[in-house]
């Protein structure tokens, strides 16, 4: 609950930043690597992008495209395992937006029952930026996401008159620890309930009803089975666990895999449960608008664009859903 | 420590059997005492084999739950961790996750007979549950036991099979498909459907489990319910690519059910409920 | 690097080049011991997969040798494995791949002190040019045991939760 | 596209039986997206300059569209190029393809091999390609353009997105998902990425169109072209004996080639 405001100048933000990063934080924010925006450590203010949308959403600070489950060491007839420590303690994520937090938000009902993750999930502070415009391809709005509030971060930062409005709750406290005098009660316009979200939903889980429209062979036309809108999604969990190693030591890994591409659902048999692009976009759609409504009681897809933005053919997920329900 | 989902028992092979070609049986220990004291499974469930440093494999535990001091693992070779797996000798560490997935409802079972219907590679996940059957004595009713695979070599747990047909309490059926057999072959020659349709066990108060290869479980299905079985009385397990074994990968989807969390035991009227990624 | 000895790998075909290794053995000439000689069946079948592989595992520098053109046992084997060199050497070097670790050589079944004397410079090349651990680097897997002695020491109870 | 060519697409569907065309169109966010016409009704105007055009032709590796048989496909230079070389390599054997390359106010129709051959004479460059970023790379020593690499290949997820939208990337089974043994390693480590990297590139080493598609797609903008033109341009000087040697390139040789590092 973001229950108290203050006012910073452009000058006060960077220097609240920068103050932050000097007392030994470790802060993760939208940077331009090789000419993409992507989140990633921060030694200084200027560093951050902050009127851009990042190719890769945020996901990646709790699930790196690969990471350590374990490391192992093995001997004549013993092994050792040894599990990999890694916390997010510490660490404030800056520059996240209104469907980042949507997506951890779906991220913290799916992973539920995983300790490690869950535990990641909980532990790093939260500073969202409104959004302002809409980047290409967003989608947000049409699915009940207000690009100017969050009320799942512990910090928000809007543009005012010269400068921010920064809303924060206890937790955001700790991070700003402002002069008691400065901090007013928030004043934010909360969103009315949107009636014909419930409706766009409930419409858009009639999806079930067409699982065997022969739409989606037109849809899934374009789809050439890549995973790059799997990996940019803020909300796609699939992974892959695989071992680096030889006969002496290594590590067991997860590392992202996607839906979309063909060798994700073939057995070792030869056999393949979904065995063209038709079924595999078909998966993907069912999997965001509607699976995840009964087994999480939400819809995945958070509208921020990015996998339009990402994919070779620029297919639009949502249009397509539209289009098959048509 | 914490505790993770990935972190996996340590398990010692004590026993390697060769079933048939490229069909290994392992036979695994736990290394450490209180792994074992704290496991417990049931008739149904499966595991992630790991190999370290190669990967990590789902099989079903084909052993039975009664017999407590192992569990045993039968797979055939196919991709690198079973490959990995096939060179392990006696002695080897293995890495053990598990159990997951749901169970065979057995305790509903209770009085009555069971049919088991299994091709190929399709019997150790039954395995696990005649043993557990005949195991427990007098519980249950008949059990009809029919297997096919396409070849005499092909035939897993040879040794068990001729236990069971000493066995009074069951009907056996071996067959191989036509082109498989030897001179000296005396069982059935024919598919696993023919079989079933010439044993025809009664269907009153039976339950049916079934596995193998699809098209052998739609023909047979159908036969099945040709002799009076109904739906929610066949049971069968399926098996999907899986990764994680605990919901999480999404590998093993067939629409919004995971068949490692919701499966693999799935009633027939379930699995007709499911859309066809299986 | 005084005392540092590389790990070589040779890629070699079974009719030239392991014949000429041969004879270098047989004519009692001395070469380093820090080779490991692989023989395949011809040049043509070693394909760049392999090569990277074998960095994969740790070698230093790799000898990849066979027939002299013309001379190949299948006729066109080297010809078309020269071209692939060529090209692959390109590809190491826009990427910025040590190629100086790779040492491309024809030696025949005759050439018994050629082969000695490839060995030899290859490995005193290596002494100079040190392991090579840039690439090493980038390994997700640790070449040497134990990965840590403090990794090896702390065996951890491991209790995964049962579902 | 232009009048005419519509007129020529409605013309194919209804006497040549051609029941789909690959046409290329802007989105409302201004990327160039694959446009399907299956019937007429679906035949929209838009314009695309022809140096914004992509190469669609790796659609016709899916089995799906290999399904159409008859298929129109608009294209530029670099798709008759693709073509061209599709066709020497057996790919589009039971596939009628009508190329349809727009030009100032009228368009080029191929269909043959010939043709395709006619055409990319007439436009006939040198084969030295000269790319900016390639000389910068090549101007680097050997430890920058190790750095340069490992900073730019940093952000590849392998999503493979390189590999799905090249047109000569047509095998049904790639090396990636080869695991006996795992030649490639499957997690997104530098290390298997920059194997990926290496792989691609040699395998399309003498094949490559360099129609640059692989870099318009990348998420993480690599430049792969800077591999693809580089060893266009080491094949072209290596063995420019004669013109085929460069279509074949790994697979052919000359009988007196001589490679200075070859001892």
């Amino acid at each position: 609950m973001l229950n108290k405001q203050i006012h910073y100048s452009n000058q006060q933000l960077q220097s609240w930043v920068d103050g932050l990063i000097y007392k030994g934080k470790t802060v993760i924010g939208p940077v331009k690597k090789n000419g993409v925006t992507c989140f990633s450590e921060i030694k200084n203010f200027n560093e951050l992008i902050l009127n851009e949308r990042t190719v890769y959403s945020a996901k990646e600070v709790v699930l790196p495209k690969y990471d350590i489950l374990f490391k192992f060491a093995k001997e004549k007839d013993k092994v050792f395992i040894s599990k990999n420590e890694n916390s997010l303690n510490n660490v404030i994520v800056i520059g996240l937006r209104p469907c980042d937090n949507e997506g951890f938000d779906y991220l913290r009902l799916f992973f539920k029952s995983d300790p490690d993750i869950l535990q990641k999930l909980n532990t790093f502070i939260s500073v969202t930026i409104a959004c302002e415009k809409k980047f290409d391809g967003c989608f947000c709005e049409e699915l009940g996401i207000d690009k100017n509030y969050s009320n799942k971060t512990d910090v928000l930062i809007k543009t005012s008159e010269n400068g921010y409005d920064i809303y924060f709750n206890d937790r955001g406290n700790e991070i700003l620890s402002p002069q008691a005098s400065d901090v007013k009660p928030a004043e934010i316009k909360k969103p009315v309930p949107n009636v014909s979200i419930d409706n766009k939903v409930a419409y858009l889980k009639k999806l079930s009803e067409q699982y065997n429209s022969e739409k989606w062979k037109i849809v899934s036309m374009g789809c050439l089975g890549c995973g790059s809108c799997a990996f940019v999604c803020p909300t796609c969990t699939c992974f892959d666990v695989q071992d680096e190693g030889n006969t002496q030591n290594g590590q067991r890994l997860i590392c992202w895999d996607a839906c979309g591409m063909g060798l994700f659902t073939k057995h070792a048999s030869g056999h393949n449960p979904r065995p063209s692009q038709v079924e595999r976009r078909r998966h993907r759609i069912m999997h965001k608008f509607v699976y995840t409504q009964d087994t999480e009681g939400k819809i995945s897809c958070v509208g921020c664009g990015r996998c339009i933005a990402a994919c070779p053919a620029h297919l639009n997920i949502y249009n397509q859903a539209l289009q098959i329900l048509q | 420590m914490e505790k993770s989902w990935y972190i996996p028992y340590k398990m010692k092979i004590t026993k390697v059997i060769n079933e048939a070609v490229n069909v290994k049986t392992f036979r695994l220990e736990f290394v450490n005492p209180e792994d074992k004291a704290a496991f417990s499974f049931k008739a149904g469930q499966f595991g992630e084999y790991s190999i370290f440093s190669e990967g990590e494999s789902t099989f079903c535990i084909a052993s039975s739950p009664t017999r407590k001091d192992y569990i045993e693992c039968t797979f055939r070779t196919a991709g690198r961790v079973t490959n990995a797996l096939a060179r392990c000798e006696e002695g080897d560490i293995l890495g053990f996750r598990g159990p997951y997935g749901n169970v065979f409802p057995m305790n509903n079972w209770a009085g009555k007979n069971i049919v088991f219907v299994a091709g190929g590679i399709g019997l150790p996940p039954l395995r696990c549950v005649i043993w557990n059957v005949l195991d427990l004595g007098d519980t249950f009713g008949h059990i009809t036991i029919v297997y096919g695979a396409k070849s005499i070599e092909e035939l897993v747990y040879k040794d068990e099979l001729k236990e069971w047909s000493k066995n009074p309490k069951v009907t056996l059926a071996v067959t191989v498909d036509p082109g498989g057999e030897n001179p000296e072959w005396k069982g059935h020659i024919g598919f696993v459907p023919d079989v079933i349709r010439k044993i025809a066990p009664k269907s009153e108060n039976t339950i049916a489990l079934i596995c193998g290869p699809p098209i052998m479980i739609k023909l047979s299905l159908t036969v099945l319910n040709e002799l009076g079985f109904s739906d929610n009385n066949i049971y069968s397990t399926l098996e999907n690519r899986m990764k994680c074994g605990i919901g999480q990968c999404g590998h093993c989807m067939v629409g919004k059910k995971y068949v490692c969390k919701d499966g693999p035991v799935f009633t027939n009227e379930e699995i007709k409920a499911l859309p066809l990624e299986y | 690097m005084e005392d540092f000895e590389p790990k070589l790998a040779a890629f070699v075909c079974n009719w030239c080049t392991y014949a000429g290794a041969d004879l270098t053995g047989t004519s009692r000439m001395k070469y380093p011991s820090n080779v490991r000689i692989l023989r395949f069946p011809c040049t043509g079948r070693i394909d760049f997969m392999l090569v990277m592989k074998a960095f994969d595992s740790g070698v230093d520098g790799l000898i990849v040798s066979g027939c002299h053109p013309n001379d190949c046992h299948y006729t066109s084997g080297n010809f078309h494995a020269q071209r692939r060199w060529v090209v692959f050497k390109e590809v190491l070097d826009i990427m910025g791949f040590d190629t100086r670790r790779i040492f491309f050589t024809w030696v025949s079944a005759a050439e018994g002190a050629k082969w000695a004397k490839v060995v030899t410079d290859a490995v005193e090349e290596l002494k100079k040019l040190g392991p090579y651990s840039e690439f090493k680097k980038i390994l997700l897997k640790k070449l040497q045991f134990p990965l840590d002695n403090k990794t090896a020491d702390r065996e951890i109870k491991t209790e995964p939760v049962i579902s | 596209m232009n009048q005419k060519i519509n007129q020529h697409i409605a013309y194919l569907m209804k006497e040549k039986g051609v029941n789909l065309i690959i046409s290329q169109a802007k989105d409302s966010n201004g990327f160039v997206i694959p446009h399907f016409i299956l019937s007429e009704n679906d035949i929209i105007s838009s314009v695309i300059a022809i140096n914004e055009m992509r190469n669609f032709f790796a659609y016709l590796n899916k089995q799906e569209i290999k399904s159409f048989k008859s298929i129109g496909i608009v294209c530029n230079y670099f798709g008759v190029k693709t073509f061209f070389q599709l066709k020497f390599e057996n790919q589009l054997k039971d596939l009628e393809l009508f190329l349809l390359i727009p030009t100032d106010d009228d368009f080029i129709e191929i269909t043959s091999e010939k043709q395709a051959e006619d055409y990319l004479s007439g436009l006939k460059q040198s084969t030295i390609l000269v790319d900016e970023e390639l000389e910068n790379v090549k101007k680097m020593s050997m430890e920058e353009r190790w750095n340069y690499w490992m900073k730019t290949l940093e952000l590849c997820t392998k999503c493979y997105a390189c590999r799905a939208a090249c047109p000569m990337c047509y095998c049904s089974s790639c090396t990636t998902e080869c695991n006996i043994p795992q030649w490639i390693p499957v997690p997104a480590s530098l290390h298997g990425i920059f194997e990926w990297h290496v792989m691609r590139a040699m395998h399309l080493a003498g094949r490559c169109t360099e129609c640059d598609e692989c870099v318009k797609v990348c998420p993480a903008n690599i430049p792969l072209n800077i591999l693809n033109k580089g060893l266009h341009n080491k094949i072209s000087e290596a063995f420019s004996s004669d013109d085929s040697s460069i279509k074949y390139a790994l697979n052919f040789f000359q009988p007196d080639e001589k490679v200075d590092f070859i001892k």
